[in-house]
């Protein structure tokens, strides 16, 4: 087996060196009722060349992002990232090492995420951030926890504009810790009056911008309102992208900026995996969820970075740990922290605006089909439509055409009603001809 | 050669990403026009390639070198499976697009469910948690879920844990609600049954043990502790971190295990990458099955669907206690495992794990005449286990000699875990290492040990010397925590 | 632009401090009505995410080799490479290093080069190899003027089963350096006498095992003749994975070998770039082309490894030097030596075999066919076929079923009148359903 | 740490690719099967991930660090050329595949080509040579035929070459039969049109000259020169190294130049990879171009075509003087320098040779005053030359100042070469340093400069100190070349 070293003659070898007759003599302790021979209903080994046949066939039954106008988002975004970053991220040196307990050998990683922390804290407009999280769901439960935490209270107001599943991830982890969580109704136009929901019981409220819908919400009215009641206001975004043009969360008042970092630096991947931005306040900071990096000294003095802060953590604090969590996303962090350092604000910025432009364009294209009406007042780069009739069924037939239309809202909230609504993205990847063929396809089937 | 931060060296006005300039738009930003410079320098791509580069060299991997890293699994990351990860169809699809154009995403997650199962013994499994602590809280979920079903929500509130188990485990179990009761670990370094008996009643939920354990050894009465576990009308659930030492000669499901993670990136391979992305899957048994989270993929006449809501879940029968995360799971971890398995095969993967336990304990004989083994002279699994009662009153600690190996070239062992061991040193080669390499990494830990005996302990206590940083200093990182960079304070011109 | 670090600031600061005005200052030696402002003509910049869609397009419109069954062959062969190899020669201080002339910052490219020059020497069966030439041809081409620097003759003889492009490369140069060539007759069936055309004049015999036709050649007794008549033997190899299986020139008197290396490591890149292999004995080192490689110490008595023997290269000795050649084919050596080593006696000997059987395999499924005739006694993974058809038009008619069948001996010799002779080349890669459809294709079209 | 040889770790049993055991079969082979072991050690896949990782290790790369070659042009290799060479469509295509399955290949050569020309102001390309050196030969071949074509190939026999030349230069010419005529270079480093006149006349078949020259200057009589050369009824080929400096600036076709090569991997950034491959593709004049060799792309009414042997080509009017390889040329390097092209521009290309020329003299600027330039305080192009006068009498050599550069962290730059500087130094830094890396790289030899000057000698002459090997001997390598590893003798057991 071409990744097994060990020959049986060197076997034979090692056994005698350990003094036993056979190799079963090592797994002696399982019971002899329970030992088994091997996996006999599953097949024997495969060459390099078949298991690309096997997997090439599985991937050819799927229909990539890039090939066909694409226009899905509703939480990850198809974006172009540079050859440099997949590039980079597979140096052996990255590649294969692990967490960095053993800080003299992995300054490598260590700067990077230090980078990175200070990256995430820019963009989101917070005083400090972690060093990744799975993703942004996951991201968003934890930040209600540490809401608890910080506040010694336990329930959680959700805006009706959360991502779907961003709300049942917090929903299912609230449930499991016996904690309370109200969700507002989903808010398709971003009118919900999320003030009128807090009050002294409230540890927080997880309010996203750009919301699921795509609309954009101003956060100070409500930052106010929480600080007011002692709540802390926490703050979703699923499109990292859009902090390059639109005012950050941390700059409207927000206690913690949490969301989906996916859209710099990795790709789709059917879900995952991702990587999870956190940022917080400095006086959080103890109370923040995740691994931390931190700058100090060598025996020389010379600066050098470690990992820090690790008395809030699960392998020094076990049960009284602020998370379970034991990994963060790193080599997703690491594309993130390349890509955005290729990006600077410069590229950052002009990248955004690209991308709202095509939303515009789309926008203006769309308004001519007396078929679909676009809701928002504002947005980024994703917008809902509403349909004549419903939306599942219009993606399907547009995905027979080969182009990919968008999420219909009743996949992310089945049974609410909302079944005419379709979720929109334009990213920087789509062309005119792109839009054409959507605009074409929605006349046609919408 | 010292490398710069990003923000020291990169200009507030570059960028190495060439993007087309928009036309003339009107905005519909609503008024929320960012309006602060953002403050990240932008790399031109030399200059970004060069940086990380030299970062990446200040960085130690299995590629460059053994690492022996006991419970973390540091085995080699085939490059095949990095290719496949890659491939379009699998990176470069979105998991909302329509199930009618993933049906071989779908296939691919269904594929790797069935090798699971098999591996295992076990009826069911979840895909979706993203790492091993995502997985035990996945499990610990399932279980809650199954509690509260037959309505013992209220009484059944305790989980056991032993006092050799990760951190991650008693840290999970409270996070949602149970009372952590630890379980002493016996002399032999292994669980006794009679501690569990004690233990277990109608207030327990679950047990949470890991087996093979965090001692490297596998737990010789986990049929008779899952008994009793059982008989209290509680749980068992298995931490799968080391299942790669048993992989084709035991399945959890035989030893009456209802939930257990498996670590993607320990078991099979997948790449740790200096800290994730994991992935833990959760095998559950058939008590436990219908409370797996949503989404999962079902095999219709049709082709294959997802089942992403508990409406949906329920029409199939089921009871999903929710979700954990916004999509499927770690579908590109998916990928690497499942060529990691077919290219092993039933037979590779047996042997991949006689090879890790072989590995381990050619190791340990070999150093066992000068390092001390807490629970006596005795097979391991995967993973070789010592304490520092050999170095007592030689003035090197176990930190001391982990630091010293990296002068040797090697990266340390895992060192003071498993917490009921003083001292430990947990030495996993992993079946990745050739014998030759073993022999080479065994002559530098002999060579060392005996430096410790005859008192060189300033080889120990300044180590390393060889490295790109003397030894850092984590007691200042903690107490005045400096966790981003802050623009240094302008020099003021004297003549202003 | 991406890739430019100068900002505009920095131009100009910089133009102050080397005391010019502007940057056309530093033209100034350009004859003022030479001078051009620019390339009109030509398109500006374009983005990355362009230049993938633009390039993608180009590259869509090919065939890609493991899109279709294929058995094309005749000098280049499709065979799967480890993902390890194409991983490994990414590194970057592999790929962005140049040759190796400070050593001592070099180590990791010359000793790859010192264990390629052994691996082929031993595939070989040859005593020294050198670092790698271009590709098989201009290999050719360099052992023949190698052959009349050793002997002091300049004539040499080629073998009709020589490949066809491999001898027109011998004639060009032979024509341009004014020295002698005798071609033979295309000989499909090994049969030609080329005993009898060696005599004191000639400086060599070229003769290919497999040759072009596919039949395997002992070279034993022309071996013998050849030194009995103070000539060289060079013997030529295309598919170098035969030489896992058969015998290599090296045990059968040949005093050059030269072949392309392709089929180890490297992928068919549209015919280049490719890796020439050039073995010779030890006591012809001195006038062996190309760069070498070798073993030394440095000041402190460690082994290391040099280029060496440079005196007989052009940057030492200009016009008096034994080639013009200043590189080798660097990266594809390391791609090749990477690939072998991996294989090792043990994998190559047992990939070797399964491209025979194939090849053997596929001959027996062409027999039931009255449309065909294989007209060799002897191969290894490619023989040649007699139709009752032109065998161009057969081919085009195949790639039109998505079938790439092979290559018609008239596209390699036209006018020759062999246009019913079709190359079919079988390797690895190729399966029972490869098989079956080339032989219904030809059942139809042959 | 060393790193063995594979020779000297790896087993002659093993192997790191799994393939499937053939079944039973009758052998085909004539007799002709092989009967030694080969004598091939086999890596299993984890082991050759390392041996090599480690080798690189042992380099130094563009990428790891500031690499100022002279004449050598390392500059940034932008990794979306790697991707695009590895598309299907482009490597994995086979160069005899019906051209109707590759059009999309033709169409990038002919696409190559196009720019080619507009670059450079020619009207004719030959892209199939392998390497610089081979693309001289090309235009030099390409030149004895039309020589040959006059009735003069007896008499036009001779070539003129400046002694600044590259050595493949004069090794070309010799190659085919050509006599090589040194031409001196003047005081200031350029040729004299004069020098050229008094050489040329009717047995000279052309000259070979640098532009811009390897002093890193514009030969400022280079029409004078060429017209001198037309006069004689000879050619001019133009050695294009480093046309680099020029793109956007000077076009050649404009200077009258009859033949010049482009090296891909230095004006368009294809990488070095340790020593090639490169490509060499000869842009050539109205008089030559009648003879450039098969294969060749033209474009029909039907899409295109390659035209492959002589007498085809004959048919569209041309007289190949014959073919120069196998197949096609460098395809995976006309794909790189495509996707180069097309990124940067015409404008982006224009501003990389400019930025390069900026570079150079920015280096040579602010070492001026440290270093003498044998040629006056002049601007140059894209290197800037020093020699070694200002070394006399510091016991320092120009090798000793190169190698001292490596314990600085940096690649040394180009030494002893051109010829007509004595202990020359030529650096290139190439457009893709930044003002930050080359205000360290200036700071890093000034330093140097002052400590040799202060006479720091052994700073020098045993350096390098900080580097993978000390000096290595050179003179004991080629006195006693070992080119090969061979197994050590057998070690005899005293009691056999």
């Amino acid at each position: 087996m071409r990744y097994l070293p060990l020959s049986n003659i060197e076997r034979a070898d090692m056994l005698a060196r350990i003094g036993v007759a056979s190799i079963d003599d090592l797994f002696a302790d399982i019971p002899a009722d329970k030992r088994r021979a091997g996996l006999a209903d599953l097949p024997t080994r495969k060459t390099e060349m078949e298991v690309e046949r096997l997997l090439g066939r599985m991937a050819a039954r799927n229909t990539a992002a890039s090939a066909a106008p694409f226009f899905v988002g509703a939480g990850a975004y198809k974006h172009h990232v540079p050859a440099t970053v997949d590039h980079l991220i597979q140096r052996s040196e990255f590649l294969t090492s692990y967490t960095p307990y053993q800080p003299e050998i992995a300054q490598g990683t260590l700067q990077y995420l230090f980078e990175f922390q200070t990256q995430v804290a820019a963009l989101t407009g917070m005083e400090v951030a972690n060093a990744s999280m799975y993703d942004g769901s996951t991201a968003c439960g934890e930040a209600v926890l540490m809401a608890h935490r910080v506040t010694r209270r336990r329930k959680a107001v959700l805006s009706g504009g959360l991502h779907p599943h961003y709300a049942e991830v917090v929903r299912t982890l609230s449930r499991m810790a016996e904690d309370e969580v109200v969700t507002l109704a989903p808010d398709v136009s971003a009118t919900e009056d999320l003030l009128a929901a807090v009050d002294r019981e409230t540890s927080c409220v997880v309010v996203q911008t750009p919301d699921v819908f795509g609309n954009l919400r101003d956060l100070s009215a409500l930052a106010e309102k929480c600080h007011a009641e002692g709540a802390l206001l926490v703050a979703v975004f699923t499109e990292a992208l859009s902090l390059g043009l639109v005012t950050p969360p941390g700059h409207m008042g927000a206690d913690i900026v949490v969301g989906e970092g996916q859209s710099i630096g990795n790709g789709l991947n059917f879900g995952g995996p991702y990587v999870g931005l956190f940022a917080t306040r400095q006086k959080y900071v103890r109370q923040m969820p995740g691994r931390l990096c931190g700058q100090t000294v060598d025996a020389d003095g010379n600066r050098g970075f470690v990992l820090t802060l690790s008395t809030r953590e699960q392998h020094i604090r076990r049960d009284k740990a602020t998370s379970n969590i034991c990994t963060n996303s790193g080599l997703c962090s690491l594309a993130w922290t390349i890509h955005m350092s290729l990006l600077g604000s410069a590229g950052l910025s002009r990248l955004a605006r690209l991308n709202h432009v095509n939303a515009v364009k789309l926008h203006e294209a769309l308004e001519s089909l007396p078929e679909v009406e676009v809701l928002n007042a504002s947005y980024f780069n994703e917008f809902t439509l509403r349909l004549k009739t419903p939306a599942a069924a219009v993606v399907e037939a547009l995905a027979a055409r080969g182009i990919m239309a968008g999420v219909p809202v009743s996949r992310l909230l089945p049974g609410a009603g909302l079944d005419d609504l379709l979720l929109v993205a334009s990213t920087e990847i789509n062309t005119d001809e792109d839009r054409a063929a959507l605009v074409a396809g929605l006349k046609e089937h919408a | 050669q010292e490398e710069a931060l990003i923000f020291e060296f990169g200009r507030l006005d570059a960028t190495g990403v060439d993007v087309d300039e928009p036309v003339a738009f009107t905005s519909r930003l609503g008024g929320l026009e960012r309006r602060d410079g953002i403050g990240l320098p932008g790399l031109s791509e030399p200059e970004a390639m060069r940086h990380y580069v030299r970062l990446s060299q200040k960085n130690y991997g299995i590629d460059t070198g053994v690492f022996p890293l006991g419970s973390c699994t540091m085995k080699h990351n085939p490059r095949l499976n990095e290719r496949m990860a890659r491939l379009p169809g699998f990176g470069d699809v979105h998991p909302l697009q329509p199930v009618s154009t993933v049906q071989g995403a779908l296939e691919l997650m269904d594929t790797l469910a069935a090798w699971l199962l098999e591996l295992t013994g076990m009826p069911a499994v979840a895909l979706s948690p993203k790492a091993g602590a995502h997985g035990e809280l996945c499990g610990m979920m399932a279980i809650k879920a199954a509690i509260a079903h037959k309505g013992e929500a209220g009484t059944r509130r305790t989980v056991l844990v032993p006092d050799s188990a990760h951190g991650t485990n008693p840290a999970t179990a409270a996070l949602i609600g149970f009372t952590v009761k630890p379980v002493p670990v016996r002399a032999d370094g292994t669980v006794d049954p009679e501690s569990v008996r004690a233990l277990a009643g109608p207030d327990t939920a679950a047990i949470m043990l890991t087996n093979p354990n965090t001692c490297g050894l596998f737990e010789p009465d986990v049929v008779e502790i899952a008994e009793i576990v059982h008989a209290a009308g509680a749980y068992f659930y298995c931490d799968g971190a080391n299942f790669n030492a048993i992989v084709g000669k035991a399945r959890p499901g035989d030893l009456g295990v209802d939930a257990m993670h498996i670590n993607l990136h320990k078991t099979f391979s997948t790449p740790h990458g200096g800290g994730g992305p994991g992935s833990g899957p959760v095998v559950l048994s058939d008590r436990l099955a219908a409370f797996a989270p949503v989404p999962f993929v079902v095999r219709t006449a049709d082709g294959f669907r997802l089942v992403e809501s508990e409406a949906d879940a329920a029409g199939q029968g089921a009871q999903p206690f929710g979700r954990l995360t916004a999509f499927h799971g770690q579908m590109g971890m998916f990928v690497r495992a499942l060529s990691y398995m077919l290219s092993h095969g039933a037979d590779g993967m047996k042997q991949a794990s006689e090879d890790a336990v072989l590995n381990a304990n050619y190791v340990r004989a070999c150093l066992a005449d000068l390092l001390s083994q807490p629970f006596g002279d005795r097979p391991c699994m995967h993973e070789a286990l010592f304490d520092d009662s050999w170095l007592k009153d030689t003035g090197v600690s176990t930190l001391d000699f982990a630091k010293a190996m990296i002068d040797e070239g090697y990266h340390p062992m895992t060192v003071y875990f498993p917490l009921v061991v003083h001292g430990a040193m947990l030495i996993e080669p992993t079946e990745s290492e050739s014998k030759a390499s073993l022999d080479l990494f065994i002559a530098a830990l002999r060579d060392l040990a005996m430096a410790a005996k005859r008192g060189d302990a300033e080889r120990f206590t300044g180590a390393p010397y060889h490295a790109p940083r003397k030894r850092l200093d984590e007691t200042r990182a903690a107490r005045q925590p400096i966790l981003r960079w802050t623009p240094p304070e302008p020099v003021r011109d004297a003549a202003e």
